[in-house]
């Protein structure tokens, strides 16, 4: 176990390292100049050059990111070059906004993939099984900004039962937050709920088939405990492995969602970073997220060993 | 008399490859919602190859007289806010997508297959500290912020969202192919071929590619799908196709704003792009019940 | 803490609200939400670069100089002031009384801190361009300032009426330093309260504030990039006041009962750069010919629904510089002579624009239209990070770039037409040009000027080096019970006067 | 009870429904087992053997079906049960254990829990007093220090560890029949003798009955009392343990045990059943052995031939050992004589 | 076939010293440093004559297979000489390898996996044929069908594809890819041991009459003592990755000497065997080889174990004419 945590760390640290290296370049290659965003076009060149090198631009990109991380491994991510906000503080605004969001989202998709992959699998070849199999492959097939363009028009514009858009802490708001969560989290949910309905069915349907399943039976028991005593925990395993390694997808895929639904969120963060060149928000605001989705995969491989007692926390490779 | 038996072999067997072949069709066409996929993803290919064909307006021709109409006999889909045939938009746009998919999966898997194919055979530490770790980064990001990224690094348009996304994609590739030839050059076909004295490439490219080709051919097909709408959902943001070539997601984006009051703007290429990404989707289940041999 | 308490009441009401119909229910409600396009990046008036952010500034600051419905100049800090006859010494006289929200004193010293800040090399204000004719800045006495400048410059009041003539607090300054654009302090009607980036900025009433007091208590403002969304919330009663609407959007808000549209000619200009020193525009037929190719009434009309005015020239028809001439019909035919006359064959440029979908639809537009001449017109979405680098090292052949307008025309032409100004991306250089521009900043009489810059727009329209679009008009959308705001051109959200009906 | 056999199946015949067609495999097999005695069913892969147990559990698979024929366990008819009802028997009245130890185990709950579990599902006594029974069962099939290995997973365990705990599990309640499919053949051999030594004394001790399948021929003369010989879904032979291994009758029951390299024996050459076993839905109308058979006749080819006692609890299936035999040779020798002239010979396939 | 094999009886074709494979667990990453070692092959030393077929058997996992791959050099050797023909082949440069090759072949156990699923058998054969240019491109199918009909198989079975054959028959063409490059040394790895009974001898048979016609020599890896009988001159016994008993077969099987070959033989139920003879129990289960037990490896099962065998690893050694054994109490 400590093999393990150590292990992981060591390769965290690797991973992060090159997440930083990926999105420093990135960022760094990026058209459009920082100094110009800030000063805009009333600005001479004269005080571009003087921002620049206020800001570091004009140091060597070697000098640069080793400045960088320096100041990131004593926490300091710097600030947002648009509204000179510390990066940090922008992290802590939105982190509890995207949170609610993605456990929302997986609140949703749980609700919804886990009967659909049981009935879906349990009943394979009926059109449960088919109408279960279709649901999941429409959800994994919508783009996520139709459905929310979608949900808006049909529940805020025409129906008008829900806000159309917006955000209220919760803290703030216990109701409404979650009144104005709902969309973005259906949206996001019902994709994610896609992804887990086939996922689950595919490996309930193969552990199914194995043999402790049909020991099960020869022991007397009734399908319905087969079923949920030995089938659902072992076909989750795989489940929650790749939903974990899907992490980083629902983390971007609430990118345009939240744009959608004015959310102000890590995604929107992001793009409008990117968009304006607010380089030191952009980094840290990735590596956060990176961070984020390594940490959550720790966590599975924990939760996956909790589950399958096969697998062994120790330091070997994959 | 050597030559006798060999013709008359040959001509009363029948060629296991066409018998191959008429299973893996059996058990696709076995999965009815397959074929529907497959059916539509080859009326989109169609409609793409003859869209100067099949459109009955200009796809770009505006005409200030007829903004905003709603669909009619004319126009079947109705028109934009600068007076353009969408169902002509719409078709054109089957062009852009399909392009889109095909293109950044195929650099996906021109980058991909290689590296995995080499990366899993002869692991060491390239594989285990440099492209493993590296793919591991890649895919610690969130995949549309790095396309996002990619596509401002790169500038807007199509054949740079394009490249955005094929290099987002790879990292996938990437690791299944690496995994696939992991699990096969254990095994005994595989030792076999080099108890017999054959090249690493040969091994590789002869003997464990063709192997692993079920998977890649699945993976990819379900890569086309999501190529498809990242590609659409880059266009939203700004940074896919140009105008006024007709993108879905480019049209979804302009259409956003007249949801009330023209809601067929959005509505139709959204439900092409649902259409498309369904069909291919199906198709991709259907290849990989086909390539599976233990179905019935 | 106290504010926050009166917050939580603010939400509980505006929840009500939005269950009764949404009409008038003022007594209970004592927040003015705002809802704006964009997330203001700047909270500090000589560090702000982008438009949006002097919509907040109305109610944080108070400008030395004011201007009114009429672009007329009006006291607000400054209660008087007096130009040298050689047009270099500005004295102003000072409101007494006025206090920063920090507490701190306005007076002579603050101003005179407040313009050495923004001409600090090291500070880099985008402030700098527009005072740094400014040689120096005297206390006269408590309330008197003297401002000299190394040159006459005839707009140098219209820059008070802007950012310019802000006063931040000198005390917060020196205290917080680079975080003063977190903790802004000015003398405004409304003090800064918190702000979460991309969601909200909280204001409450000033009590300390030298002129009536606002009737509202609290103002929240809050970003909606999306302009759909923006309207959405306006109409559900999420919002009670909108800076911009789409233009799309005009006719269903004047149709709505509860909704009022107040609508203003603006100050700005909309066009393309073209860049005069590469092909196909240094060939002066070519940029005349897309100069008369272009349909803006199309424009206008397809796009704005009438939401903006065609343009001849860099002023605004609100502007008194605003030429008399009309402006000529879209002559495809005469076009297609100026392409044959340039004797270039196979006239193709890349226009960059902006990726939002009125740019993309305007562009399409002009594409039809060029192509009807014979000038193929690719279209290049740039998002406008890279626009403003490639603008500014020249790597672009036209560019569709407008800009927000000044209350003085120089504001408006100089800085783009005069050889090698700062925005002059086009590399246009005309001493005509540059002697008229030099000439009317020197002059202060107005119908003089007004002279000049009708020479001016002539000369620009037929070197063609900006093809004028249009003039945007400003909208504001806002509930039918709010009441008393006051629309001046220069599209500001004036927060002091609003009240609740 | 007595006048029963535990086990009686007759004719059973079972199928696959694949897309169309329906393709039976197991086609009328008959045998009965008696209380306390072991029958072993023998035979190549594919025979059905594995096809024959399931059925008696009740536990095909959702394609397959009984078509014809009864399974009568203490003298009811068990393909009439319902699945409910069969629940009731399957783990108590019958139990099963599977050739695959690690994978017939679930590998995420403890071995306890899972011995645990069928003793409560049919006893309905607490779940300490199941764990309680759970690790006496371990104890008697001689795991050491059970009380700890309770707690174990299944991975933790060696296979042979696990081969018993899966008989812990089948006779936790006492089943008056146990159906062993190929228990030991993933096992080592030295393992292998452990278990079968187990299950020797356990029958003994517990009197049930025994339906043991194997494709080991030393393992059937370890254990068996009666054994049955399947091929192709078919009963070839039936027989008393002894008189088969002394006087094998079938032609391929015969072959199977000549073909198998003897520790006493020196044989340069090993004798060899030609040819393959014929595709399930390709077979001969009638003995299907007759494709391989040395003797096989024209009739052999298209008449099923009966099963026919040769001697006292010895039965087999062939045509030899019926009276016609002599008439049939006869008829075959005339048949081949005409062939000869014919003068094409099917290509010798192997 | 080539005039070089055709040599005297006795040359010794392989010899094997000290030979050694280590297996490190925990993947030995570049964080922690892993020392521990699965012990699969554990100094065993052994010679093969041309013409003979040594039988090897052993439990599952006692390091049969690993040997027979580090023999081949499939598995590089952790320790330890291999000499063929009396050249140290693990010290060839891969281009020796290839060429060695075509000298040493394997049979694997799994006729289904060790078979290259998507191609046809005649590609597979022929590709080996062309790579090692053993017959010219002209003469390549005539050669293969011939290959073909040796192992029991028709010309047409050229055609077809791994999955259309039987068991048995996939067990040929594995047979038929081993002798296309005209080897000297087979290694089959429990070639027969996934084969019904009836199809096994008929393999069995066709393994004699191969070796016989082309004087091949075999390395017979099996679980199954008594095909190994049947088929072997000598026979070697593994326990846990040593080599633990070594003699002529008539020697071992007639008089075991070690307490777990005769517990092995034992062990086997046997048809012949009638009257139940009393067998020679083990305790207990075979160890990990992760964690091998001190001194004699076999002593945590010996019934005869004794202080000495706790303590100290037995030597392989001569107890009578060419009959090794490594045991304390022999
Ligand atoms: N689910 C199924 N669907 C179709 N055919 C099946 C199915 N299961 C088994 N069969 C067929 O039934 C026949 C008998 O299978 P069975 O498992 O009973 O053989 P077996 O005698 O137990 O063989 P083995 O010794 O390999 O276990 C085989 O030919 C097999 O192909
Ligand atoms: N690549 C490997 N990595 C780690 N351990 C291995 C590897 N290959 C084999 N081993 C271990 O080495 C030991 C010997 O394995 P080997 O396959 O040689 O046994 P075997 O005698 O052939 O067994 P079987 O009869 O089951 O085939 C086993 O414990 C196995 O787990
Ligand atoms: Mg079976
Ligand atoms: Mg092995
Ligand atoms: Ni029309």
């Amino acid at each position: 176990m400590v093999s393990f945590i150590l292990r992981r760390l060591g390769l965290m640290i690797v991973i992060l390292f090159l997440v930083s290296i990926i999105i420093f370049s990135l960022v760094n290659v990026l058209p459009g100049d920082p100094a110009l965003l800030v000063l805009g076009q009333e600005a001479t060149p004269d005080q571009i050059e003087a921002l620049r090198d206020e800001m570091g631009l004009n140091d060597p990109l070697i000098v640069q990111y080793f400045n960088w991380v320096v100041d990131v491994l004593q926490g300091d991510f710097g600030n947002s070059i648009r509204d000179n906000t510390a990066v940090t503080t922008i992290l802590m605004q939105k982190i509890p906004v995207t949170l609610e969001l993605t456990v929302l989202s997986f609140f949703f998709a749980i609700l919804i993939a886990i009967p659909a992959g049981i009935i879906s699998a349990s009943r394979k070849g009926t059109a449960w099984d088919y109408s279960s199999t279709l649901f999941a492959l429409s959800g994994v097939s919508v783009p996520p900004f139709f459905l929310g363009i979608l949900f808006i028009f049909i529940f805020a514009v025409t129906l008008g039962w829900l806000p159309p858009s917006g955000y209220v802490p919760l803290t703030e708001d216990f109701g409404r937050s979650l009144l104005l969560m709902l969309m973005p989290a259906l949206t996001i949910g019902i994709r994610l709920s896609a992804e887990l309905t086939r996922m689950l069915r595919s490996s309930l349907l193969e552990v199914l088939q194995s043999d402790y399943i049909r020991t099960g039976y020869a022991k007397g028991l009734l399908e319905k405990s087969v079923v949920f005593g030995h089938a659902l925990r072992n076909a989750l395993i795989p489940v929650i492995t790749v939903s974990g390694l899907q992490m980083a997808t629902f983390l971007g895929g609430a990118v345009i969602t939240e744009t959608i639904f004015s959310v102000p969120g890590l995604g929107q963060l992001v793009v409008t970073s990117i968009l304006t060149r607010d380089f030191p928000v952009v980094q840290g605001a990735v590596m956060f997220m990176a961070f984020a989705v390594i940490l959550i995969n720790f966590f599975v491989d924990i939760l996956y060993s909790v589950l399958d007692p096969r697998i062994k926390l120790s330091g070997g490779t994959k | 008399m050597e030559q006798a038996t060999e013709a008359n072999v040959k001509q009363k067997i029948p060629n296991p490859r066409v018998e191959m072949f008429k299973a893996m069709m059996g058990r696709f066409f076995q999965n009815k919602l397959a074929v529907l996929g497959g059916f539509f993803t080859f009326l989109l290919i169609f409609m793409a190859i003859f869209a100067s064909v099949i459109v009955p307006h200009d796809p770009i021709e505006q005409n200030y007289s007829e903004i905003m109409m709603s669909p009619s006999a004319d126009h079947w889909f109705g028109t934009d806010e600068i007076g353009r045939d969408i169902f002509s938009r719409v078709i054109y746009g089957a062009q852009v997508s399909l392009q889109a998919g095909l293109i950044s999966v195929g650099i996906a898997l021109a980058v991909g297959v290689p590296i995995g194919l080499i990366s899993g055979y002869y692991r060491g530490f390239w594989d285990e500290f440099v492209i493993m770790r590296f793919t591991d980064a890649m895919l610690s990001f969130p995949p549309l912020v790095l396309a996002l990224a990619l596509a401002a690094v790169l500038g807007a348009g199509l054949e740079n969202a394009m490249i955005a996304i094929g290099i987002v994609l790879t990292p996938n590739f990437i690791r299944l192919i690496r995994a696939e030839v992991i699990a096969h050059r254990e095994r005994e076909y595989v030792e076999a071929g080099k108890a017999s004295g054959l090249r690493d490439w040969r091994i590789i490219l002869i003997h464990i590619l063709p192997n692993t080709l079920a998977p890649i051919m699945v993976q990819a097909t379900l890569a086309i799908a999501s190529a498809i709408i990242s590609e659409a959902s880059l266009s939203y943001l700004g940074l896919g196709t140009q105008p006024p070539d007709p993108s879905w997601g480019a049209m979804l984006a302009d259409g956003q704003g007249y949801l009330s009051d023209a809601p067929w703007i959005a509505l139709f290429p959204g439900i092409f792009i649902f259409i498309t990404v369904l069909s291919i989707n199906l198709f991709g289940d259907g290849i990989r019940d086909m390539l599976d041999p233990k179905l019935k | 803490s106290s504010s926050t308490d009166g917050n939580d009441a603010s939400e509980g009401d505006s929840d009500n609200q939005s269950e009764d119909s949404s009409s008038s229910n003022s007594e209970s409600k004592d927040t003015l939400v705002i809802g704006l396009d964009d997330d203001p990046p700047q909270l500090d008036p000589h560090r702000s670069s982008a438009a949006v952010d002097r919509q907040t500034f109305q109610s944080l600051y108070n400008k030395l100089i004011d201007i009114n419905e009429n672009l007329e100049l009006e006291p607000e800090l400054a209660t008087d002031w007096n130009i040298s006859d050689d047009g270099l010494t500005y004295t102003l006289t000072l409101q007494e009384g006025v206090t920063f929200h920090d507490g701190t004193d306005f007076n002579a010293e603050a101003v005179k801190f407040n313009f050495e800040r923004m001409l600090d090399p090291d500070f880099a204000s985008p402030r700098a361009s527009e005072v740094n004719l400014i040689e120096e800045v005297n206390v006269l006495g408590d309330y008197e300032v003297e401002i000299v400048l190394s040159e006459p410059f005839a707009p140098f009041l219209s820059v008070l009426t802007d950012r310019a003539g802000m006063m931040v607090s000198p005390t917060a300054v020196e205290e917080l330093g680079d975080d003063f654009a977190n903790q802004p302090v000015g003398t405004g009607p409304y003090e800064f309260v918190e702000r979460v980036a991309q969601s909200k900025i909280e204001l409450t009433r000033y009590e300390g504030y030298w002129r009536e007091k606002p009737a509202i208590a609290n103002v929240e403002i809050r970003p909606f990039p999306d302009a759909n969304v923006r309207v959405t919330n306006l109409v559900s009663g999420e919002l009670d006041l909108l800076n911009k609407i789409a233009f799309k959007d005009i006719e269903k808000l004047k149709e709505d009962p509860s909704i009022t549209l107040l609508e203003k000619d603006a100050l700005g200009y909309q066009g393309i750069h073209l860049n005069t020193e590469v092909e196909p525009f240094t060939n002066k037929n070519i940029r005349q010919a897309i100069n008369l190719a272009i349909d803006r009434e199309a424009i206008t009309r397809v796009v704005f629904h009438g939401g903006a005015v065609p343009a001849v020239s860099a002023f605004a028809p609100s502007s008194w510089a605003a030429p008399d001439f009309e402006q000529p019909n879209a002559d495809v035919e005469a076009a297609k002579a100026l392409v044959e006359e340039s004797g270039l064959t196979d006239v193709s440029f890349t226009l960059k624009i902006n990726p939002k979908p009125e740019e993309e639809q305007m562009a399409q537009m002009m594409q039809a239209m060029l192509s009807e001449v014979g000038i193929t017109m690719e279209i290049e979405m740039v998002e406008f990070g890279t626009m403003l680098d490639q603008l500014s090292t020249g790597d672009f052949e036209a560019v569709r770039l407008g800009w927000s307008g000044r209350t003085d025309p120089d504001g408006n032409a100089y800085r783009f037409f005069y050889t090698d100004a700062p925005n002059n991306y086009t590399n246009y250089s005309n001493p005509e040009v540059d002697g008229l521009l030099d000439e009317a900043r020197t002059v202060s009489v107005q119908e003089e000027r007004k002279a000049m810059y009708d020479q001016l727009s002539e000369i620009l329209w037929d070197d063609a080096p900006y093809i004028f679009l249009y003039h945007e008009r400003d909208y504001k959308a806002m509930k039918n019970y709010v009441k008393g705001f006051e629309h001046v051109a220069d599209t500001m959200v004036r927060t002091e006067s609003v009240y609740f009906e | 009870m007595s006048e029963h056999s535990q086990l009686e199946v007759k004719n059973l015949h079972v199928g696959f429904q694949k897309k169309k067609t329906f393709t039976t495999i197991l086609n009328g097999v008959d045998f009965s087992v008696e209380k306390g005695e072991t029958l072993c069913i023998v035979g190549e892969s594919g025979c059905g053997k594995s096809l024959t147990s399931l059925s008696v559990m009740g536990l095909l698979p959702k394609t397959g079906k009984v078509t014809e024929g009864q399974i009568l366990f203490d003298g009811e008819d068990l393909t009439e049960k319902s699945q409910k009802q069969m629940s009731k028997i399957r783990g108590n009245d019958i139990s099963m254990i599977f050739q695959e130890p690690m994978t017939s185990l679930n590998p995420v709950h403890t071995v306890g829990k899972q011995i645990a579990e069928v003793v409560q599902l049919h006893e309905k006594i607490s779940k300490k007093k199941a764990m309680e029974k759970a690790v006496d069962m371990l104890k008697l099939v001689g795991i050491p220090s059970p009380e700890q290995r309770v707690y174990s997973y299944p991975h933790e365990l060696s296979g042979g560890m696990r081969q018993r705990v899966m008989i812990a599990m089948a006779l936790a309640c006492n089943p008056k029949l146990l159906i062993a499919d190929e228990p030991t053949t993933a096992l080592d051999v030295t393992i292998q003798a452990q278990i079968l030594d187990l299950m020797n004394s356990l029958k003994n001790d517990f009197d049930m009955s025994i339906v043991m399948i194997t494709h080991d021929l030393g393992v059937v003369s370890e254990v068996a009392d009666k054994v049955l010989v399947m091929y192709a879904g078919k009963v070839v032979e039936y027989s008393d343990v002894k008189s088969l291994f002394n006087n094998p009758q079938h032609p391929y029951t015969k072959g199977l045990i000549e073909s198998i390299p003897k520790l006493t024996e020196e044989t340069e050459e090993l004798p060899i059943i030609p040819g393959s076993v014929p595709n399930p839905d390709n077979m001969p109308r009638g003995c299907r052995f007759a494709t391989r058979c040395p003797h096989a006749q024209p009739t052999c080819f298209n008449e099923v031939p009966p099963l026919i006692e040769t001697e006292s609890n010895h039965k087999a299936s062939c045509w030899m050992f019926d009276q016609r035999w002599e008439e049939i040779k006869k008829e075959g020798e005339a048949y081949a004589s005409r062939k000869e002239t014919a003068a094409t010979t099917e290509p010798v396939r192997n | 076939m080539q005039a070089e094999k055709k040599p005297q009886q006795q040359q010794n074709l392989l010899e094997i010293k000290g030979l050694k494979k280590y297996f490190p667990v925990g993947g030995g990453s570049f964080f922690k440093k892993d020392n521990t070692y699965v012990k699969a092959v554990d100094d065993v030393s052994f010679y093969v004559k041309q013409g003979e077929t040594l039988g090897i058997v052993g439990e599952s996992g006692c390091g049969k297979s690993t040997m027979g791959r580090a023999i081949l050099q499939l598995q590089t050797p952790t320790e330890g000489e291999v000499l063929f023909e009396g050249q140290d082949i693990s010290k060839f440069k891969p281009k020796q390898l290839r060429e060695l090759r075509k000298d040493i072949q394997i049979i694997f156990q799994d006729p289904f996996g060790s078979l290259n699923q998507r191609m046809t058998v005649g590609a597979m054969l022929s590709e080996i044929v062309r790579v090692h240019r053993i017959v010219p491109r002209s003469e390549e199918l005539t050669y293969v069908q011939k290959l073909l009909k040796d192992v029991g198989l028709n010309p047409e079975h050229y055609w077809r594809y791994p999955h259309e054959f039987s068991g048995g028959q996939r067990q040929r063409v594995s047979i038929a890819r081993a002798l296309a490059v005209q080897p000297k040394l087979i290694i089959c790895d429990e070639a027969v041991s996934a084969l019904d009974v009836s199809v096994q001898a008929q393999v069995l048979n066709l393994l004699q009459k191969l070796k016989r016609k082309y004087n091949l020599t075999y390395i017979f890896i099996s679980h199954d003592l008594s095909v190994v009988k049947h088929i072997s001159d000598r026979v070697g016994v593994m326990y846990l990755g040593k080599l633990v008993e070594l003699s002529d077969k008539h020697g071992i099987y007639k008089e075991p000497q070690h307490p777990y070959t005769q517990a092995l033989f034992s062990a086997i139920p046997d048809v012949s065997v009638q009257e139940k003879k009393e067998r020679m129990m083990l305790k207990g289960d075979v160890p990990s080889p992760l964690n091998v037990p001190s001194g004699c490896r076999f002593h945590t099962r010996c019934p005869l174990a004794t202080e000495q065998c706790k303590q100290e690893i037995p030597e392989f050694r001569e107890t009578k004419d060419g009959h090794k054994v490594a045991c304390h109490l022999v």
